[in-house]
């Protein structure tokens, strides 16, 4: 039985350490920061320029100068520090942050990552995506193992455009948490139930079994 | 002393305007961005603009007001989501747009505005980004090399700034408002609270004199919201 | 959540050291060094130390103390008048010694503790300094690429800090501090004041939580003046 | 008559603009801020990281974090700014401080500087000078026309360590204010009483007349 999303983010939140600085992605990596254990103390940065961001605000508290790296309103806890995007990425490309946690849209078996571009589709941008998978110590992709139409997304190869080369370090998917290592991406842990064919089928990469 | 001070943005804007000109946007998001220059630099009809911000505004509000009026030649950002009129634009080919990743453009703003034409970075290395850029090997590992960036002008937001021209800002919306201003040739400041020297601590100052040229204080910002999320509590 | 904290400069420092290594030293003159962390790396014996440091202290305070001990291999600085056992120890050939530009030693830490491996500058272009280093040319202009450092420890002295780790400096001890302590692989800062998380602004720190592994709160600063300099008022 | 001590900052302290950002060297230099008109605002940096320096405290205003690059006692002002070391050459290497006015050993006719080591003596080190010279816009040279021993110390060539090559823009001594421009050391200014040609016996730099 393969992790549902919360499964998903409460296995993403084992991975952190007590004392971690971690940037969270947009999206499914944000909810990450609802399973950590309470008496665990877990630094989230927002790549815009703050640490220590607290949740989102109550109606009264909502303040327009405090937003997240996603552009909503958040708050600040006690440790909170503001500085500026020259300072905040100096902290990521220098390798200052334990670990980030972001979705993908492509991982490939020698850490390839592609995640901002779709080419033909409208263009967004990479945002801080890719100093982010640049600099931080260890990178976490959190998503789904398939794509909406079942197409695989962990490859041999990317063929979009790459966020980073050689720069992921573990996959969380609904089917198991994989490593990439010598020989492709290794097999660490499985949901309930599921097995490395059901793995192997769903992907495209080559899988190593311990 | 006030030599610096004016009375609004169109004062403070006056004669640093020109077509073609480059422009560096503080903000991040809506947040922190010079609104009362923005609309300034629109009713100007000054054109043929390349404006480095890290986002293009929303169709209405921000940067994306320039981009109605087609006075935007060329954005330098790297995310410009939420904004159809840049879309429109973009695919007509009507605009060009350079992206940068977010870190490298606010170390391009650092680094034009201390002197260093040209650094180093791990950030790209492989991706398109990297293509025609130069790298080089430190220790074993690849870099690319990406040019300081200066502009014309730097349109900056802050919270308080005294008349000489020493300048807070406030939680996240401090953002690119710091790098970019010391990366303008000429720097406007424009903030919500004018106070005179000696009321901000010296220890607390953002941005220091030196690089703030002009600097007036707004009135009524509407300091608009993107994404407005909210708890129970 | 006071992982951090640590009783006194010893046990701040327990482990950390070792034969060889590389430190980066805060401070300007005498004015905001780590005094008390100086003196438990004497105490400790540690030796052949590469040490980074605008200057080199006075013969028997700061810096100057461990060059008294001889635990110093090699100086990188900017300035090191001031100080005669420097003097003797150097023309000993017992001691090597880095020149660096002020700017460029500033600049090559704040490089090396934010991932940047070399950087371009027209400081000491045309100079012994530029000798044996590459050079390249930007706009018409010849620059000298110099190298980010980083070091195995930075040793910083700070006004306040919190438990949580964030820093506060005062007034012109914040100098070299800053910029040092992002550029060691382990950074320990001493605090004349250290306080609660929250009571600090979070607009107003110097040196936000993440750079600093170790923090304590020492006893009795001497803050000794280099040259008390009055006037009549 | 040659102009005196005072005179030669005086003369200096008349090259300032209202409005200017100035970093002056250790030495004669520090002491043209006493000839600065009252209604005049002129901003000093000191490169160890503060802006608006002010005069020396009395005795008990004396603080040892409050120094500047000489690390000399000073005092704040109300315009007064703190800031780093990085800080503080990013802004004088980025070209935003208007004038520096620094004492010299030699001077050469193409601008080349040599203020910071004679080989075989002691070697202090060059401190914030290289830096200075290489990132200021204006870079105005103040010092005694000849050395102790009577030699020229305006050349066509410094035979010491530069502290930068072609970046001396004016210089001012007892005899005049002189400028680097096209074929050597332009005079601008003499002293009363001085003469061209005392300004040529007393120095080796081809010296052009207006």
């Amino acid at each position: 039985m393969a992790w549902t999303r919360d499964e998903m983010c409460a296995r993403a939140a084992q991975e952190l350490e007590d004392g971690f600085y971690v940037n969270l992605g947009i999206g499914m990596p944000t909810k990450v920061a609802n399973f950590i254990p309470e008496d665990m103390d877990v630094n989230f940065q927002s790549e815009n320029g703050m640490l220590g961001m607290g949740p989102f605000p109550t109606d009264n508290e909502v303040d327009a100068d405090l937003i997240n790296a996603g552009k909503q309103t958040i708050t600040e806890t006690p440790k909170s520090v503001y500085f500026d995007s020259a300072q905040s990425f100096a902290m990521i490309r220098g390798g200052h942050i334990n670990m980030s946690i972001l979705g993908a849209l492509q991982v490939a078996e020698n850490g390839d990552l592609a995640n901002w571009m779709i080419p033909g589709k409208m263009v967004k941008g990479m945002g801080g995506a890719m100093d982010l998978v640049a600099g931080v110590k260890r990178v976490v992709i959190l998503m789904d193992h398939n794509a909406k139409d079942g197409s695989a997304k962990l490859l041999k190869e990317c063929n979009l455009p790459l966020t980073g080369a050689g720069v992921v370090d573990d996959i969380i998917t609904e089917l198991g948490l994989f490593t990439i290592g010598e020989g492709g991406v290794h097999i660490q842990e499985l949901a309930p139930d599921v097995s490395v064919d059901e793995v192997r089928d769903r992907s495209e990469a080559t899988i190593v079994t311990q | 002393m006030s030599k610096k001070v004016y009375s609004d943005a169109k004062a403070a804007l006056d004669g640093l305007l020109h077509d073609g000109m480059t422009i560096l946007a503080g903000g991040f998001g809506l947040c922190g961005i010079p609104e009362h220059m923005i609309l300034a630099i629109r009713d100007s009809g000054v054109k043929d603009l390349t404006i480095a911000s890290n986002n293009a505004g929303v169709d209405d509000f921000g940067l994306g007001l320039l981009l109605q009026t087609r006075q935007v030649k060329k954005m330098i950002s790297s995310y410009v989501g939420e904004n159809k009129t840049f879309e429109a634009q973009f695919l007509a080919g009507e605009l060009e747009l350079e992206f940068n990743p977010q870190g490298t453009l606010a170390e391009r703003c650092r680094a034009g505005g201390a002197g260093i034409p040209a650094f180093y970075t791990k950030t790209g290395v492989g991706t398109i980004i990297a293509e025609g850029k130069e790298t080089k090997e430190f220790d074993g590992e690849t870099y690319v090399m990406e040019r300081g960036l200066t502009g014309d002008l730097a349109i900056v937001k802050a919270w308080k700034g005294d008349t000489a021209g020493n300048v807070v800002f406030r939680k996240t919306a401090r953002n690119f408002n710091a790098p970019m201003a010391t990366a303008g040739k000429t720097c406007v400041v424009e903030v919500e609270d004018l106070v005179e020297p000696g009321q901000l601590d010296p220890d607390g100052i953002h941005l220091p004199s030196i690089y703030t040229h002009r600097i007036f204080q707004g009135q009524d910002f509407e300091k608009r919201i993107e994404f407005r999320t909210v708890s129970d509590g």
